[in-house]
């Protein structure tokens, strides 16, 4: 499945990376199985995805769940609890 | 209704005056101005860069505003929320709430401004003298947002 | 601090901007305008007439004032409030209260209007069709500044 | 004892008089009592001062209740419940 990742904020900072396209592998179907997955690349990611780290995930531009599914061409954002006006 | 993400600056009277026109039935304006301060935290602050998610943040504002009219006769609102780089004393955000009742006008203006603080994307980050910051998000943002559910009055 | 009764009109972002410059400590203004209907209770109003009492008038709204500045950390308040003949989608009361923080804005703001609903000696005249009446005193205003007491939040 | 009498909005109308001096008999010391002699004029006084109707008293400008003392020179004001904002 396709899916796009965008970052913001500190977590865009932390990885160093904006937004990607990634081909993921078929067993990560939802958005608590694509955080492990991330956290596999080691480093920041593992770092500031941990469990017990604040951060949040939207999917096509609504906050989301762990168990929140995912689906080809998903738009999927990982960033810090928001901090606005 | 009406929702906007800018970096311009706005005119809040005029936005106000803007509001009131047309509407007869309108008796009570609430509205809230938020404000970059100097200091945050005890630490002096030289400004700060507002980052946001585009797209979700109209999505998100929109959808706070439609929670606010669900729960309060609301005749109009608006929404504007600058990004980008901002100095001490430079206007953040907007929020004009009418009815015809001031309760309901107060009330949707602090629920509008309470979610906005918790719901919508944004992220500040400080310029201070030991160099810029993320702000981290507040406990007291998440209470008052807490404070409007579950649903009912 | 400043209080103001007077005939002629407002314009609220103005005197917003004024509140704000100067204070670099303010982060946050909650504001409302009380404006003229054009219906109330059910029937068409072609205007109205606010009739007050000088000089207790000032010193009940400083009062109302003083009261607000102990209940909450507020930097700076105004409150004008109209008097004479006014007609619908006239503006008839403005308070603006700044604070470092929202919460403490909104509350102070809307506890002002509360009392001066209630405690400061205004009373309206509507032009209805029917004739000229003295507006009721709202049993809803009432319990609205009864929220405020007894004093603890 | 003197003391300067305002009437306001609704009651200034019904009384058909904005303000006058009066010379109080002796015994007329606090607001309550005041009340009573001004419902003894009948009327429009009787009427509108009677007991169980909303009106409000301030005696030099300050809120009063039917205990307040009067006291030579005072400026008594007797109005409807505010309506104000």
């Amino acid at each position: 499945m396709n899916v796009r990742l965008l970052y913001f904020a500190r977590l865009r900072e932390a990885f160093g990376i904006q937004a990607e396209e990634v081909a993921l592998p078929e067993e990560i179907r939802d958005v608590g199985a694509l955080s492990r997955w991330l956290q596999g690349r080691g480093g920041a990611w593992r770092a500031e995805l941990a469990p017990g780290r604040a951060y949040r995930v939207a999917v096509d531009q609504e906050m989301a769940g762990a168990s929140t599914r995912l689906h080809e061409g998903a738009e999927v954002a990982v960033f810090p609890p928001v901090t606005g006006g | 209704m009406s929702v906007r993400v800018q970096g311009e600056d706005f005119d809040a009277g005029a936005e106000i005056a803007r509001l009131r026109r047309g509407n007869a039935k309108i008796g009570a304006i609430a509205a809230f101005v938020g404000v970059v301060r100097d200091v945050n935290d005890g630490d002096p602050v030289a400004g700060m860069t507002l980052e946001h998610y585009p797209g979700m943040t109209e999505r998100a504002i929109e959808a706070i505003v439609a929670q606010a009219r669900l729960r309060w006769r609301i005749l109009d609102a608006l929404v504007i929320h600058r990004v980008g780089k901002l100095a001490p004393a430079d206007q953040i955000v907007l929020v004009v709430v009418a009815a015809t009742h001031r309760g309901e006008a107060f009330a949707a203006c602090e629920f509008l401004m309470d979610y906005l603080k918790t719901r919508a994307p944004f992220w500040k980050k400080e310029r201070t003298p030991g160099g810029s910051r993320w702000v981290d998000a507040r406990a007291s943002d998440d209470e008052a947002a807490a404070r409007w559910e579950p649903v009912g009055r």
